[in-house]
C-alpha cells in the first residue's frame, strides 16, 4: 500500500506535507489555548479569576469560542472593497503559518547530527532559514494594510498605515539584531544555528545580550502586542484595521498575532536559548528535545502576556523614534562589536561583556532622558505664541488652537489636556 | 527548459512593462511597470547565471535590487511632494515642458 | 637606504586636508600645531632621508620608488614614482627646511589676520605642490607639481583677495606661468614622441635627433623662464609682491621660482645635447641678471627691490648653467635660498613694525629699534653683494669663475661679455643692497614727516587696500616701533646662520682645498664635470674683481646714502628709464593691450553690427521656422517621449533579426 | 513532461498573467497586488534556477520592503481616484505602443530562436559556481564569497548609492516651511 514512498521524492513530499498539517493543527490548538491562557494569566495578574466556567478550569473555553465566532453574522460594510476586504485576514494567517516553516523543533529521531530521516521534527531545513522567516514576516505587513484599506474606513486606513510604518520600522532593527548570531554561526540555516551553540557550549544569548533585547523588544512590536500595539488601539483609532472586521474574519487576524507571537518566541528560542537542545540532555532522548523547544517557547510566550499585562501602550511618535534613534543605531553598534569579535577570533565573552555595558549605558541614559523629558508635552512644543505643536510624526489631522480661559493658563496640566482638540 | 525559454519569459515581462510605461498615466503604476522591466531584466541575469555557471549574474541581480531599491524610495518620495502641490498625479498633467 | 620620501610628499598634503576642511573651526594653536607639524615633520623626514642617503655608498643614492601605477596602455606604462637623488634630495632640504623657518615666521606675521587657517592652508599645499614637483620621477608628474605650484602661488598672491592689485597681480602671475606650461607641456609632448616615455630614467638616457634636442631644450627652458622669471616671462614676479611677504620669501625668492633652475639641472642630458639651447640659456641668463638688476638700482618699494634682486640672481644662476656648470647653479640655488629668504623676511619684519608700510621714502633710522631684524639684514646684504666669507660669495665667485673658464676655454668672446655681465652686475647688486640697507636702517627715521599720499611709484592702488591684512594703516611713530617677537626673530637668526656658513658647502679650490667640496661631490658628477676647469689664476681674477666690485658698490651706497636714504626726482632721461623699469609696462599697454582693444572694438562695432548680426539674425530665422514645426513633436506628455525610446530600440532590433 | 516542464509552463502562464493585471487593473491597489504576485513568481522561477538566495532576497526585498512602500503611497495618495475618469490626451498612443510592444518581443523572440543559441562559454575553472557551491556547502555562502570578494566596490558603492536615495527621499518628504 504504501510502495510509494520508496521513490524518495514523492516521499519527501509525502512527509512534508503531513508534517506541515501536524504543525498547522497544533499551531491552530496553541493559538485557541493561547487566547485562554493569556486570559487566565491576565486575570490572575489582575486579582480576577478569568474564564472558568466552560469546561474544567475553563478549558472548553476556546470551543465556545470559536463556535460562537463562526455562526457571527459576517458583516461586509458597503463602502468595502470586497475581494480585498475578504482576503486579507486570509493572507495574514497564511503568511504567519508560513513562516514556520523553517523552525527545527527538535532534535533528529537518531539523536546524531548527522544521521537524517525525512520524519525528523522540522518541515524544511533550507540554507537561507533566517532569511526566509524574515522575507515572509516582512509579507505580514500586507494582511493589515490590504484589511484596513479594503475596509473603506479613515480609521481602519490611519490605523493599517500606522501599523505598516511601525512594522517596517521595527523590522529593520529586528533583522540587524540577528545578524550578531549568524556571524558566530557563519550560516543562514536554522539547524545550524542550534547545532553551533551546541558546539560552542553556550547559548547566544550569552554572547548577543544586546542582541537578544533588541531583538524582544523589535518582536514585540513586529507582532503588535502590547506595548506596542498601536495599529489595533481601541481609544485612537477605534480598534484600527480591525475595525470593520467581525466574526470568523475578525478572529483570523487574531489567530495570525497569536502564531506570529509564537513564531517570534520559536525563533527567539532557537537563536538566543539554544533550541531544542539543553546542554548534551537531548542526544539521548531526542523526544526530549519537543519537551525543552515548547517550554523555551512557552517562556517567551509567558513574558508576552505580562508584558500586556503590566506596560501601558507607548505613544505613537515616541514609538517611531525609539526604532529609529534608538534601536537601530544600538543594533548597527551590536553588529560592530560583533563583527571585531568574529573577525578577530576573539572569544563570545568579549562580545557579551561589550552588549551588556552598551545596555548598561543606554539604560542608565535613557533613564536620565526619560525624567528630563517628562512624560508630557513640554514648552519645548510650543512656538512664541503658545500654540502648541505636536510632533509631525502624530500630526495626521489637523489641529485648531482653541482659546483658553486666562485660569487655565496658569496651570500647566490642565492646559495640556485641553489645547489640543481634534 | 532550456535557456531560451526563460529568455523569452524575460522579454514578454519586459515588453509588459514596456506595454504599460506608454499606456497608463497614473505615474504609480508606471514604476510598477518599471519594476516589471527590471524585473524581467533580473529574470535573464539569473537565468545566463544558472546555465552559464557563474555566480557573476546573481550578483548584478543583487546590485539591481539594492539600486531598485533606492530608485522606487527617490521616486515615490517625488511622487508624494508632486501630489501634496498639485493634489493630482496624472504625468498628462505634468506637461509645462511642453514645446 | 631610508627612504621617507613618500612621507615628505604625504604629510604636507595631510595638514592641507585637514587644515582646508577644518582649519575654520580650529583654534590658533590648533592651526599652528597642523601647520607646522605637517611641515616639520617632513623636514624631519627630509633629514632623516639626507643622513641616511650620507650613509650609503655614493653609487647606490639614488633610488626611484614607484608608488602608484598609474596608466598602462599597449607599450607605453606610466607610473607615479618618487625619485631621490641626491639633487632632489638638495631640493628638498630646501623646500622643506626653507618652508618650516618660513612656517615659523608666519605665525607672528599673520597672527592679526582673520583668515589665518586659510594662510597655513594654502602654505602646506605649496609645499606638498613642490615636493611633487622636485620628487616626481618622470615629466607628466613634474608637469602635475609645475602646475600645482602655479596654483599655490596664485592662491597666495592673491590671498588678500579684497585688494584689487593682489587679484590682478595674481591673475598675471597665473597667465605668465601658463604660457611656461605650456612650453613644458609641448616639451613633454616632442619628448614622448622622440623617446616613447616619460620617466626621467628611460628619458635622460635617450639620444634625441639633434634638432628635436634643441627644440625640447628650448621649450622647457620657456617653461623654466616663466616659472623662474626671466627675460621675458619676468613681469609678474615684481607683481607678486602682493601677497604676504612670507609668501614673497617662500615660493618667489627661496624655493618656486628656482623651478626652473632645478629643471634646467634635472634634464641637463637634454641640454647636453644642444649647445645652442645652453648658448641660449646663459644669454637669457646674463640679460635678465644684468637688466633686473638695473631697474633694482632705483626702486623705492623695498620687496620691489628684493624682488628684481631675485630676478637678477635667477639670471646668474642661468649663467651657470649655461656653462654647463649645473651643480654651480644649484649651489647658487641653495645659498640664495637662504639669503634672500632672510631679506625678505627681514622686509617683512620692517613692513610689520611699520605697521605695512612698504615705502622705503618713508622708512630710516630703524637701526636703533630694529636690532636684530637690521643685524640679519646686515649679513644677507653682505651676503648677496658676494662680500667674503658670506655665503654668496662662494657661490657667486663659482659661477662668475666658470663662466670666464668657459670663455677662456671656447675662445668666444661673448663669454667674456657675458663674464663682464656676470662682474658688473655684482657690482650693482651690492650697491643696490646697500642702498636699500641704508635707506631702511641708517639716517633718521622718515616715516612721520613725509605727506601720506606722496607715491609717485604708481600704486595708487595700494592706498586702497581692504581691511584685511596689512594694508596701510598710516605712519608709526618712531618710539612706537618695536622689535619682532621671537617667533619671527628666530628664523631670521637662524637663516643668518646659514648665510654665513652656507657657503662653505662649495668649492674651496680657491684657497688651497682641491678636493674640498661637499655639495659638488655629493651631487652627481656629471652636473659639473663637462663645465670648463679654468687655472687658479683665472679664478682668482675673476674673485678680485667681483670682490672689488662688490666692495665698490658698497663704497658708492654708503657715500650715497650712508647718512640716510633721501630721494630726488631726477630728470636724466636715463633715471627716468630704469626707474620707470624701462617702461615695459607702459609698452605692453601700448603694443599689445591698446590695439587688441581698439580691434576689438572696431571689430564689435562694424563686423558684429550688419556683418554676423546680418547672419545670425537670418539664421534665426530659419531656426525660429524649423522648431516651430519641430515643437509639435515635443507634447510634453512623458508617455509620448517613452514611446519614441521603445520605437529607437524597436528599430535596433529588428534590424539585427532581420540582418540575422 | 517532466516536473520541471509541467512547472515551468504553469509558473510562465501565471507570471503573465499577473505581470499583464499590472498594466491592466484601473486601481493602482490592484495593479500593486498583481506586481506583488508577479514578484513571487519570478521567486519562484529563482528557486527553479537553483539560485536560492536570490529567490529569498527577492521576496524579502521586492515584495517585503519595495511594494510595502507602492501600497503605502497609493492607498495615501487617492485611493478613490480611477485612472478611466479623466479623460485620455493621446489617445492614439495605447494602439501605437501595443502594436510596437507586440513588435518587440515578436523580434526578441524570433532572435531567441533562430538566432545563435546562447551556448557561451561556461565559466572558468575558478569562477565556476556549482564548485563554489560544492566548496562552500551552499549557494549563500558561494554567493557570499563571490560578493565580498569579487565585487566588493561595487558593493560598497551600492550603500553609498542607497545613503544617496535616502537623504534624496527625507528632503523631498520635507514639509516645506
Amino acid at each position: 500500500m504504501f510502495d510509494f514512498m520508496n521513490d524518495p521524492t514523492v516521499a519527501l513530499i509525502v512527509a512534508t506535507i503531513v508534517k506541515g498539517a501536524i504543525l498547522i493543527v497544533v499551531l491552530l490548538t496553541a493559538f485557541a489555548y493561547m487566547t485562554l491562557i493569556e486570559r487566565r494569566v491576565v486575570a490572575k495578574m489582575q486579582g480576577r479569576i478569568g474564564p472558568n466556567r466552560a469546561g474544567p478550569l475553563g478549558l472548553l473555553q476556546p470551543v465556545a469560542d470559536a463556535l460562537k465566532m463562526a455562526f457571527k453574522e459576517q458583516i461586509v460594510p458597503t463602502q468595502a472593497k470586497k475581494a480585498i476586504y475578504l482576503v486579507a485576514p486570509v493572507i495574514s494567517v497564511v503568511v504567519a503559518l508560513c513562516a514556520f516553516a523553517v523552525v527545527p523543533i527538535g532534535n533528529n529521531w537518531s539523536g546524531s547530527r548527522n544521521v537524517h530521516s525525512i520524519w525528523d521534527p522540522m518541515i524544511g531545513n533550507i540554507n537561507v532559514g533566517i532569511l526566509w522567516i524574515l522575507a515572509i514576516s516582512s509579507l505580514a505587513v500586507y494582511g493589515i494594510v490590504l484589511g484596513g484599506w479594503a475596509s473603506g474606513n479613515r480609521y481602519s486606513l490611519l490605523g493599517a498605515l500606522r501599523s505598516a510604518a511601525q512594522m517596517v520600522s521595527y523590522e529593520t532593527s529586528l533583522g540587524l539584531a540577528l545578524s550578531g548570531v549568524l556571524m558566530w554561526t557563519g550560516s543562514l540555516s536554522m539547524v545550524d544555528i542550534v547545532t553551533r551553540q551546541q558546539d560552542m557550549g553556550i547559548w547566544f544569548i550569552l554572547a548577543q545580550p544586546l542582541g537578544f533585547v533588541i531583538y524582544l523588544i523589535a518582536g514585540v512590536a513586529e507582532v503588535n502586542r502590547a506595548p506596542f500595539d498601536l495599529p489595533e488601539a481601541e481609544q485612537e483609532l477605534t480598534a484600527g484595521y480591525l475595525t470593520e472586521y467581525s466574526g470568523l474574519r475578525w478572529s483570523l487576524y487574531q489567530m495570525a498575532e497569536y502564531i506570529n507571537m509564537i513564531t517570534v518566541s520559536a525563533i527567539a528560542s532557537t537563536l538566543f536559548l539554544g533550541g531544542w537542545s539543553f546542554f548534551g540532555l537531548t542526544d539521548g532522548i531526542p523526544v526530549l528535545s519537543l519537551v525543552i523547544f515548547v517550554l523555551k517557547v512557552a517562556l517567551f510566550l509567558f513574558l508576552f502576556i505580562w508584558l500586556r499585562a503590566t506596560l501601558p501602550r507607548i505613544r505613537y511618535d515616541r514609538l517611531m523614534r525609539f526604532g529609529w534613534q534608538v534601536l537601530l543605531p544600538l543594533s548597527v553598534l551590536n553588529i560592530v562589536i560583533t563583527a571585531f569579535a568574529v573577525a578577530l577570533h576573539w572569544s563570545w565573552i568579549v562580545s557579551g561583556l561589550g552588549g551588556l555595558i552598551v545596555i548598561v549605558i543606554m539604560l542608565f541614559v535613557m533613564r536620565r532622558k526619560g525624567i528630563l523629558e517628562g512624560t508630557r508635552f513640554t514648552d519645548a512644543l510650543k512656538d512664541k505664541e503658545g500654540k502648541t505643536h505636536l510632533p509631525t510624526s502624530v500630526r495626521l489631522a489637523t489641529f485648531e488652537n482653541t482659546t483658553l480661559p486666562a485660569a487655565i493658563e496658569k496651570e500647566p496640566e490642565a492646559q495640556d489636556s485641553t489645547a489640543v482638540r481634534v | 527548459m532550456p535557456l531560451s525559454a526563460y529568455l523569452i519569459m524575460s522579454a514578454l515581462l519586459f515588453t509588459i512593462g514596456v506595454i504599460g510605461v506608454l499606456i497608463r498615466r497614473n505615474p504609480l503604476i508606471i514604476f510598477m511597470s518599471i519594476e516589471l522591466m527590471l524585473n524581467a531584466v533580473n529574470l535573464s541575469f539569473v537565468a545566463l547565471s544558472h546555465f552559464l555557471d557563474s555566480a557573476d549574474g546573481q550578483m548584478f541581480v543583487f546590485l539591481v535590487l539594492t539600486v531598485a531599491a533606492a530608485e522606487v524610495v527617490v521616486g515615490l518620495a517625488l511622487i508624494v511632494s508632486i501630489y501634496r502641490r498639485r493634489h493630482n498625479i496624472d504625468v498628462d498633467e505634468m506637461n509645462i515642458m511642453r514645446g | 637606504m631610508t627612504n621617507l620620501s613618500l612621507w615628505v610628499l604625504l604629510l604636507p598634503l595631510l595638514g592641507f586636508i585637514i587644515l582646508g576642511l577644518a582649519g575654520r573651526f580650529m583654534p590658533r594653536t590648533a592651526i599652528l600645531a597642523v601647520g607646522w607639524g605637517a611641515c616639520g615633520l617632513a623636514f624631519l623626514c627630509a633629514a632623516i632621508s639626507f643622513f641616511s642617503m650620507l650613509a650609503t655608498p655614493a653609487a647606490q643614492r639614488t633610488s626611484d620608488q614607484v608608488v602608484y601605477h598609474w596608466i598602462s596602455a599597449g607599450t607605453f606604462s606610466l607610473d607615479f614614482g618618487l625619485l631621490l637623488d641626491p639633487l632632489s634630495m638638495t631640493m628638498l632640504l630646501v623646500v622643506t627646511g626653507v618652508g618650516l623657518l618660513i612656517h615659523i615666521y608666519s605665525a607672528g606675521y599673520m597672527a592679526d589676520d582673520p583668515s589665518f587657517w586659510r594662510f597655513f592652508a594654502y602654505l602646506n599645499f605649496f609645499i606638498f605642490a613642490m615636493v611633487m614637483l622636485v620628487i616626481a620621477n618622470n615629466f607628466l608628474f613634474l608637469l602635475v607639481g609645475w602646475g600645482l605650484v602655479g596654483l599655490a602661488s596664485y592662491l597666495l598672491i592673491g590671498f588678500w583677495y579684497q585688494r584689487r592689485s593682489a587679484v590682478a597681480a595674481a591673475q598675471k602671475a597665473f597667465v605668465i606661468n601658463v604660457i611656461g606650461d605650456f612650453g613644458l607641456m609641448l616639451a613633454i609632448f616632442l619628448i614622448f614622441q622622440g623617446a616613447g616615455r616619460l620617466d626621467y630614467a628611460g628619458v635622460l638616457t635617450h639620444t634625441f635627433p639633434a634638432a628635436t634636442a634643441t627644440a625640447i631644450a628650448l621649450l622647457l627652458f620657456v617653461a623654466c623662464a616663466a616659472k623662474s622669471a626671466q627675460l621675458p616671462l619676468y613681469m609678474w614676479l615684481p607683481d607678486a609682491m602682493e601677497g604676504p611677504t612670507p609668501v614673497s620669501a617662500l615660493i618667489h625668492a627661496a624655493t618656486m621660482v628656482t623651478a626652473g633652475v632645478y629643471l634646467v639641472a634635472r634634464a641637463y642630458p637634454l641640454f647636453e645635447q644642444s649647445p645652442a639651447a645652453l648658448a641660449v640659456v646663459a644669454g637669457i641668463g646674463g640679460a635678465t641678471a644684468l637688466f633686473a638688476a638695473t631697474i633694482a638700482l632705483f626702486q623705492l618699494d623695498i620687496k620691489r627691490v628684493l624682488a628684481y634682486s631675485t630676478i637678477s640672481q635667477l639670471g646668474y644662476m642661468f649663467m651657470a648653467e649655461g656653462v654647463h656648470n649645473y651643480s654651480a647653479g644649484i649651489f647658487h640655488l641653495v645659498t640664495h635660498a637662504f639669503f634672500k629668504a632672510l631679506l625678505f623676511l627681514g622686509a617683512g619684519a620692517v613692513i610689520h613694525a611699520l605697521a605695512g608700510e612698504q615705502d622705503m621714502r618713508k622708512m630710516g633710522g630703524l637701526w636703533g629699534r630694529l636690532r636684530v631684524t637690521g643685524l640679519t639684514f646686515l649679513i644677507a646684504s653682505l651676503a648677496i653683494s658676494g662680500i667674503i666669507p658670506f655665503a654668496g660669495f662662494w657661490s657667486k665667485d663659482e659661477i662668475l669663475g666658470s663662466v670666464l673658464a668657459y670663455g677662456n676655454q671656447t675662445g668666444n668672446v661673448w663669454y667674456y661679455i657675458l663674464w663682464a655681465i656676470g662682474i658688473l652686475t655684482a657690482g650693482m647688486t651690492a650697491f643696490y643692497m646697500f642702498r636699500l640697507f641704508f635707506g631702511i636702517f641708517a639716517g633718521d627715521y622718515r616715516g612721520a614727516s613725509v605727506a601720506v599720499n606722496d607715491n609717485t611709484n604708481g600704486d595708487v592702488e595700494e592706498q586702497e587696500a581692504a581691511a584685511a591684512g596689512h594694508h596701510h594703516a598710516g605712519p608709526v611713530r618712531y618710539n612706537s616701533i618695536h622689535d619682532v617677537a621671537p617667533v619671527m626673530s628666530i628664523p631670521l637668526i637662524i637663516l643668518a646662520i646659514l648665510s654665513v656658513i652656507g657657503g662653505f658647502i662649495g668649492s674651496m679650490a680657491l684657497f688651497g682645498l682641491p678636493n674640498w667640496s661637499p655639495l659638488a661631490n655629493f651631487l652627481p658628477a656629471a652636473m659639473h664635470n663637462h663645465a670648463a676647469e679654468g687655472s687658479l689664476t683665472l679664478e682668482w681674477i675673476s674673485t678680485g674683481l667681483s670682490l672689488l666690485a662688490g666692495v665698490l658698490g658698497i663704497g658708492m651706497a654708503w657715500r650715497l646714502y650712508g647718512k640716510g636714504f633721501a630721494f630726488k626726482q631726477n630728470s636724466n632721461p636715463l633715471y627716468q628709464l630704469v626707474f620707470h623699469k624701462y617702461y615695459v609696462d607702459e609698452i605692453l599697454n601700448a603694443v599689445l593691450i591698446i590695439p587688441v582693444l581698439a580691434l576689438s572694438r572696431t571689430l564689435s562695432r562694424y563686423l558684429e553690427g550688419d556683418v554676423l548680426d546680418g547672419g545670425s539674425r537670418g539664421i534665426s530665422t530659419l531656426f525660429r521656422g524649423t522648431s516651430t514645426f519641430m515643437r509639435r513633436v515635443q507634447t510634453g506628455y512623458m508617455r509620448n517621449y517613452a514611446l519614441g525610446i521603445l520605437l529607437g530600440v524597436v528599430v535596433i532590433i529588428v534590424y539585427y533579426a532581420v540582418r540575422g | 513532461m517532466t516536473f520541471d516542464i509541467v512547472s515551468f509552463i504553469v509558473l510562465a502562464v501565471a507570471t503573465t498573467a499577473t505581470a499583464l493585471g499590472v498594466i491592466a487593473f484601473k486601481n493602482a491597489v490592484h495593479s500593486a497586488l498583481s506586481l506583488i504576485l508577479t514578484l513571487l513568481f519570478l521567486a519562484l522561477f529563482y528557486l527553479q534556477l537553483q539560485a536560492m538566495f536570490i529567490a529569498v532576497v527577492q521576496i524579502l526585498i521586492y515584495a517585503g520592503a519595495i511594494m510595502v512602500l507602492f501600497l503605502f503611497v497609493v492607498t495615501m495618495l487617492a485611493p478613490d481616484q480611477n485612472e478611466s475618469d479623466l479623460k485620455d490626451a493621446i489617445p492614439w498612443q495605447r494602439i501605437v505602443g501595443g502594436l510596437l510592444g507586440l513588435v518587440l518581443v515578436a523580434a526578441l523572440s524570433y532572435e531567441l530562436f533562430t538566432g545563435a543559441q546562447i551556448t557561451g562559454p561556461k565559466a572558468a575553472a575558478g569562477n565556476s559556481l556549482t564548485q563554489a557551491v560544492t566548496a562552500y556547502h551552499g549557494d549563500t555562502q558561494a554567493f557570499g564569497m563571490a560578493l565580498f570578494h569579487g565585487f566588493l566596490f561595487p558593493f560598497e558603492v551600492t550603500s553609498l548609492l542607497i545613503i544617496v536615495a535616502i537623504l534624496g527621499a527625507l528632503v523631498f518628504g520635507r514639509r516645506a516651511n
